[in-house]
């Protein structure tokens, strides 16, 4: 039976990159939004430019859900190379559509899934004449097809190819004109609509659709970043270039034009973070983005950064290690070479956003906390947050909030006689004060390095001196928790003695997963971790169950190990559930996951109460 | 050492300059480098150069990587900030300081290892890049702080003290300067100081990327193997003891010789340098003709210093970069901060 | 993508080399780079030049960084050992591939960012140390990869097709190749065949650090912003969609042209190379003038090509540390494990 | 009262660095030695060449007490910067040496300490006139005074310096005079021997007195090791300096006077373990030395040699963090930069050796365990270990043993047509094969690379054999385990559910505390770990007890991280024990923070009781 669905289903665009389809499929998903039916995209490109295969995911979910689903029930197969894995990866009674301009044996389709084939070729070589303009127009040909297929309005299409074209009218109506062949072809020569629709819905009110990269650098502008050093290292890399994009919109002074930021595209990671230090060591906010890669590169400056108490942030962009590993793949696999980064005894601030959101708010907070508590405060994103459009609620900015700069002692200050140690602990918290470099002719001057030193910033290779310094900075560490986002926890429906802990891109495939467990007769209390240090709400979180799911995207339950190690938690009590194979966890998989683990236990306590 | 705060007590007949301050405006606190090492004359000579440049010592930040050499910002300008960053990697900290406030100077001191070896990236990259600074190298062929090992600036077939030959090509940094793009590049020696100041002070007066390569002796760990006299009771000591045990104390190699003229200076372990000082007739504004006259002048054993090349007017990353005058640091948060009404235009564009 | 074994049948009239060899013996797997891409067509030169060489392939070990150019090494030989290493960091794992057996040849492949950018100080350290190895750039002033950023050798003043403008001074590989002491430093164009492939013969030959400069177009990302008439279409688009969305398929950019000669090379975003072949009367033995030579050439916006600098005999790294003839990962436990009696010695030593 | 003691007191000698003491001062440990009786010696130096205060300790033990005791006896006091503390660091009833030349106030004096005056200067100011002799001289002078008032045999140290010096008679016969006049001033104008004596004896026996450096790189000369490259780095750069040494005597080709080694001082921490895993990969055993901020630096290149799996050896001789923190002083706490090296999910081998007698033989065995587990094997000594000389049992080497090279599939296998995957488990034990470059003309080439790919070394970007690749990785380090060292267990005298762990140079301190402990009826069963992968029989050891206190250099508790995370042991049940100011462990702190926890768990079980 062919799967009959409205408004809830998976297309899969099976393509070559550098073929023009990105754009085509990406207006596709816009299109269905257009229709306000939430759509969670994915693309799954390959580590190279040209012709290799990759895959652009577009779930409907007029519930709402973000998470990718797992399975596909429309495949779109436009790839020789990849078609026999495409063809096979359908859902039964799926859609299989495909360029019918050569003939395709029997053999290599399925009896169970509903073939779709349009000539894509045929028609493109009839119509146009340039080879370059054939491949492009190919990609609109095929989504004017699938507009009729699967019901949507075609005018919602049009529209944004107006948008997208404005001001280059003969792309538009060449645009116009593939859309309408690819429909008519199609509501001529197959049966329209199939299974699955699209249906207009009122589901995606006024949300944003956005990539997570975009958001975060958004945030940095709107966090007063005004120096940025870089490296160019996927997923990371549009980070940086969405940060260049909006400074130059709304940093530029209006009258002289000139620049009210730096971005300085640095020769490695280690320049990069170099510069970060010597400017948030001269009072300004700056930031970098990496990966993986980068994060260890940076390790010697990140030590300094932390016993020379400078700001910085990081935003680190986390893809498929170890090593070069799978840089088109996300994971959450850095989380212990940030939070000790660096040789001797560290700990670093992390914050997890979950989605774009999350990205802008705590990319703008980041700067705040690096100046509050001078130390690197590195946001974890990953290339699922980062390089995927998300659908989110509309980035908001209070026009009344104030920069939080930390403590600073001024040149008045200094000028009324205050007295200033760089690194005492004057208000018992743990965090010192600072000058910035000029402040004044005679006082506040003190000398940064990264050998131990006195209160007063002077050399010393005391012992004294030193612990004092190290259990100084412990209380800082324990101070952030009040600074630092809170966890956020959604209660089961009924009491229960279970819970689960998550964090950043598992979200969205958390929330889904915590209905369908809840439909399911499951009860899980759920807890996202948005910070580290872990504030005592997460402990008394644990404590309060017998048993908690730790679920992340890595091999080695690195959030798990942070967990039992900073907070003396039980490792037996915390159970990992782990997704690390590069693809976006699911819904399917936690909740069959966390499902099969609760059974065991059930089973195993019956089998303890009978014997 | 722990850090000996000095009294600063003014004697009215000593020196002033324009901001009213004397030398002791300009110091640091006490050196703890070995007794005669070139970097204490080189950082004399800084101080010198600021206090005659009248500058305000807070207005200057003084950044270095690690090594004896890069420990030196420590003994000159206490009244400056000061960043003893991390091996190497000066150039960006720096970058990243000049940054955040363009107002103020800023000072690199390097060494030969911290630039040549592990910072030659870093090195390269922040001058092609015309950060406006002072970036000086006291160069002495030499690891000090790790007692001794070569550098990538000592001599192919140099020798050890203990005996190591050093096989690889040595890295001239002034002509590399001058390739990658330095807009001023000078080349002194630590005990000159009737050439050292007055390059020091153009060098700060100059906008863009200033490199001075100081030949600085390191009194402690030579990497010239001489026929020395004074000393083979010590080194016979050292030898069978088979450490640097002892270290006498020596005086500072100084150095006078006049434009155009060649001194030959002898180090304490009784071998020596060729110093040819950029005569009159010398064309600085040539690039080609500095770096061939360089390697020309070094075929012959010989060592240019002097202003080797200069160019003016060829701006600085600020002016690349097209920032503000207003140093970044200083900039207002509603300077920062976009509007509210920015961020729903930019909503509405992504919907 | 996933690697495709191709079937190897030898056709009885394909021309065989000495080892009765094909050019098939010498191929890869199918090159995932993008069609006409400039780095493809030296792939193919190092195939010809050690198909002509008559060398076993197994002989080989291939080395490079990451880039699309460090990609390569999987496109041809594919019958020799490779390392796709971290970034910037293939000279370093090339230094120890060397050491550890001096019998096989070791071929480098870099990119321009590979090596101009992050990888400079390694560039620099494994030529002045005097590895024994081909180092070959495959320059074209972007980073390729990750889409399209200038790159450390790209020109002061390119635009990027975003609209950057490059603000720092372009790292000149050949000139700086030759400054830091290789014996063997050549520039050609990855269309130049009959030029190329003669080359990487000789660096190959060559005892030494030999190095090449090789100019290879991106077809994807130019740096240059020019007036571009065939691809406005394309390039319309994507600028609207604000993305490399669509990248059309090109054919390889050659070029052939005698010595003495300037080609100019039409780019496929329309702009241009001017590239001048040495001539017989070059002397490549002169250090100093072929500086000049390149610099000269340079400030009058051409590039040189061909062999532009030469030092045979100065020996090698392996030389330097004298190494024994036997490579070193053949040595057996009794060349390598001293006996227990000379620990015996020692001990006494210590007591 | 004064100190009475016979061979067991702490001399320390307080001097300016530069000044010639060092040789000296070692000597009189040496003569001690000589005469039969254990010292133990460190050497308190800081980061500078000279002018700045250096103190050297000689602990004399007939016990044989190796570690570090705290506390001074006798005080050799000969800087002027340093003097109060030196004075007050004595303990009461001690003695304080020092120069008398020129008078010193009775307030910079101790009343309960024994004051001992030679006019040193005075003395080298009559008989010499050259004021670097007059330097040199002042030491031996001393050590000529001292040699008198402990009642030491001036023959053994004329003895020491006819070797030190031989072939250079002229110094031989002027050292000897000043020794003598030394001797002899103490002898006519001090009573002489003061409360503290060294009397012949026999603990010594064949002992050797070496540093742990030298002996690191004798058990790398051993091992096999051919490639070295490296850069300095306090306090590794004698274990690169010891290796040149010993190869140059050891591993020169007797016939050609070629060299068997290749020692290459790189330009950094980066291209130096680069050079190593390009030597590794290419089948040579090699090696690079460094401290914290080189492992920083090295993090991307262990990754790339755990996922490629690539032969390596790093010897860490770990020294204060964070970042430059405390270049010349002691600590364990680069244990987590390098157990989790890199971004993504990496797992290294460690090994802890706990004095020079191990570091030969761990320096071995890392080739073996790295050619066999084709991965980077950490060595993991300290400051204190690598560059202070201690006593330990005399090197031994059988030489009927054989270098293990692990799986290397040979030009014979090939051709027999042996199936050849690089990553393929063929034995189930995780550990696959490798082929050397240039091994066949058309077989068993593959391609090494950081990126994710399958069995056969083949580029791919699929999630299946990236998991399973993961997971065999995971197979191999749990091999491993039966490779590495196992614990060594000291257990109490009577049953226990007390147990401590403890690693590297603690084991000096440790052996002492236990028999303190058990003096003072506390039971406690030690175990030292000498490896991670931590073995089954760490777990079972642990398991076995109530509560087990961790004993470590570093602030954070690394090793205990380790323990808790990798083995799903309650931190509950692990309590930490940590000494970090940069100096050595002692027993009497190890011996005061059990007791106290011991017998705060008493008081709390009694309360309990009574409750
Ligand atoms: C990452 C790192 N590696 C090694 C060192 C050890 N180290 C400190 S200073 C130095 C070399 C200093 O040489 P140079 O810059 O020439 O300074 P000099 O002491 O000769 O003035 C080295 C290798 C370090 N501090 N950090
Ligand atoms: C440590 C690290 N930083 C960044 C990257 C991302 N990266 C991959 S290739 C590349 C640049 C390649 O440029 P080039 O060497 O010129 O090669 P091309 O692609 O142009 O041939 C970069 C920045 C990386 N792989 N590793
Ligand atoms: S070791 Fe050399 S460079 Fe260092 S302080 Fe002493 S003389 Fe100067
Ligand atoms: S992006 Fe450029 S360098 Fe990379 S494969 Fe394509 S054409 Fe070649
Ligand atoms: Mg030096
Ligand atoms: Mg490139």
């Amino acid at each position: 039976m062919p799967i009959e669905s409205v408004n809830d289903f998976v297309v899969r665009f099976a393509n070559v990159n550098g073929s023009g389809s990105a754009s085509a499929n990406q207006m596709f998903a816009r299109a269905i939004l257009r229709m306000g039916v939430p759509v969670a995209t994915r693309n799954i490109f390959p580590s190279n430019i040209q012709g290799l295969p990759t895959w652009y995911e577009v779930r409907v979910s007029g519930h709402g859900w973000l998470g990718a689903r797992g399975g596909t029930d429309l495949m779109v197969a436009m790839n020789p190379q990849t078609w026999d894995k495409d063809v096979a990866a359908i859902e039964p009674g799926g859609y299989l559509f495909y360029d019918s301009s050569r003939p395709i044996s029997a053999s290599k389709l399925r009896e169970d899934v509903t073939v779709i084939g349009v000539p894509l070729t045929e028609i493109c070589n009839r119509e146009y004449k340039d080879p370059r303009q054939r491949q492009l127009f190919k990609n609109i040909i095929c989504i004017g097809a699938l507009l009729a297929l699967l019901d949507m309005e075609v005018s919602v299409v049009e529209a944004l190819l107006d948008e997208q074209f404005r001001g280059k009218e003969n792309l538009i109506s060449a645009n116009h004109k593939a859309l309408h062949i690819g429909k008519d072809w199609a509501r001529a020569n197959l049966a329209c609509p199939i299974g699955l629709r699209v249906a207009r819905s009122d589901a995606v009110g006024d949300r944003i659709f956005v990539e997570g990269n975009t958001a975060a650098a958004l945030g940095a502008v709107y966090g007063g970043a005004t120096v940025c050093a870089w490296y160019p290292l996927t997923p990371s890399t549009s980070l940086a270039e969405a940060f260049t994009f909006y400074c130059k919109r709304l940093r530029t002074d209006p009258a002289t034009k000139k620049h009210r930021f730096a971005i300085v595209q640095a020769e490695d990671e280690l320049a990069s973070i170099g510069i970060v230090i010597g400017a948030g060591w001269n009072g300004a906010r700056a930031f970098t983005a990496t990966s993986g890669p980068g994060i260890s590169l940076m390790q010697e400056f990140l030590g300094l950064a932390y016993f020379a108490e400078i700001p910085a942030v990081i935003f680190n962009v986390q893809r498929g290690g170890p090593s070069t590993g799978m840089p088109t793949r996300t994971q959450q696999s850095d989380i212990l070479s940030c939070a000790w980064a660096s040789h001797g005894d560290t700990k670093h601030i992390l914050i997890f956003p979950r989605d774009p959101g999350e990205a802008f708010e705590f990319g703008a907070i980041a700067f705040d906390l690096a100046d509050r508590l001078q130390t690197p405060v590195f946001v974890m994103l990953d290339l699922d947050i980062g390089m995927n459009h998300s659908l989110v609620a509309p980035f908001t900015w209070d026009d009344a909030r104030k920069l939080d700069r930390g403590k600073v002692v001024t040149h008045d200050d200094l000028e009324a006689g205050r007295d200033f140690g760089r690194y005492l602990d004057v208000d018992g918290d743990g965090i010192p004060y600072r000058t910035y470099p000029g402040t004044h002719p005679t006082r506040g001057a003190y000398f940064a390095r990264g050998t131990t030193r006195d209160a007063y910033a002077r050399y010393t290779e005391e012992g004294g001196p030193y612990i004092e310094n190290m259990h100084r900075l412990l209380r800082k560490f324990e101070t952030a928790k009040s600074y630092v986002p809170g966890p956020v926890v959604q209660p089961a429906v009924r009491a229960t003695r279970t819970g689960a802990i998550h964090y950043g891109s598992t979200a969205a495939a958390m929330d889904e997963a915590f209905v369908l467990l809840r439909d399911a007769g499951i009860d899980v209390d759920v807890l996202r971790v948005r910070a580290f240090p872990f504030s005592n709400d997460v402990v008394d979180f644990i404590a309060g169950h017998d048993r908690v799911l730790v679920v992340e995207q890595n091999r080695d339950a690195q959030l798990r190990t942070l967990l039992i190690a900073e907070n003396a938690i039980d490792p037996h009590k915390l159970v990992p559930v782990l997704h690390f194979d590069g693809s976006p966890i699911t819904a399917r998989f936690i909740a069959q996951a966390i499902g099969a683990l609760i059974l065991e236990a059930l089973q195993a306590q019956e089998e303890r109460n009978l014997s | 050492m722990t850090y000996l705060p000095k009294p600063k007590f003014h004697h009215p007949e000593i020196p002033t300059n324009a901001l009213g301050l004397t030398h002791r405006d300009y110091e640091g606190s006490v050196s703890t480098l070995c007794a005669g090492c070139g970097h204490d004359s080189i950082s004399t000579a800084i101080m010198l150069a600021c206090f005659e440049l009248d500058l305000p010592p807070h207005r200057i930040a003084k950044l270095s990587g690690i090594g004896c050499s890069s420990k030196t910002p420590t003994y000159f300008l206490g009244g400056s900030h000061g960043f003893n960053s991390v091996h190497g990697r000066m150039p960006s900290v720096l970058t990243g300081a000049s940054l955040a406030n363009r107002d103020l100077i800023y000072f690199g001191v390097s060494g030969d290892g911290d630039t040549a070896s592990i910072g030659f990236g870093q090195f390269a990259h922040s001058i092609r890049r015309g950060v406006n600074m002072v970036y000086l190298v006291a160069n002495n062929g030499v690891y000090g702080l790790t007692k001794g090992q070569f550098s990538a600036t000592a001599d192919k077939g140099a020798t050890l003290k203990k005996g190591a030959v050093n096989s690889d090509s040595a890295i001239d940094l002034a002509a590399m300067a001058i390739q990658l793009g330095a807009t001023f590049v000078g080349r002194s020696f630590s005990g000159d100081k009737n050439q050292l100041v007055p390059l020091i002070k153009a060098a700060i007066e100059h906008q863009g990327p200033a490199f001075i390569d100081c030949i600085s002796p390191c009194v402690a760990f030579n990497n010239h193997e001489g026929s020395t006299k004074s000393f083979d009771y010590v080194r016979e000591h050292n030898e069978a003891v088979n450490a640097l045990d002892f270290i006498p104390k020596r005086d500072p190699i100084t150095a006078d010789y006049r434009p155009g003229e060649v001194q030959v200076v002898r180090l304490h372990d009784g071998s020596s340098l060729r110093l040819r000082k950029i005569g009159a007739d010398y064309n600085v504004h040539d690039r080609i003709g500095a770096l061939a006259h360089l390697m020309r002048r070094e075929e012959a054993g010989e060592i240019v210093t002097g202003l080797i090349y200069l160019e003016n007017n060829l701006g600085d990353l600020h002016e690349n970069l097209d920032l503000v005058d207003t140093p970044l640091n200083q900039l207002a948060d509603t300077e920062l901060c976009p509007a509210s009404s920015a961020l729903e235009k930019i909503n509405a564009s992504l919907r």
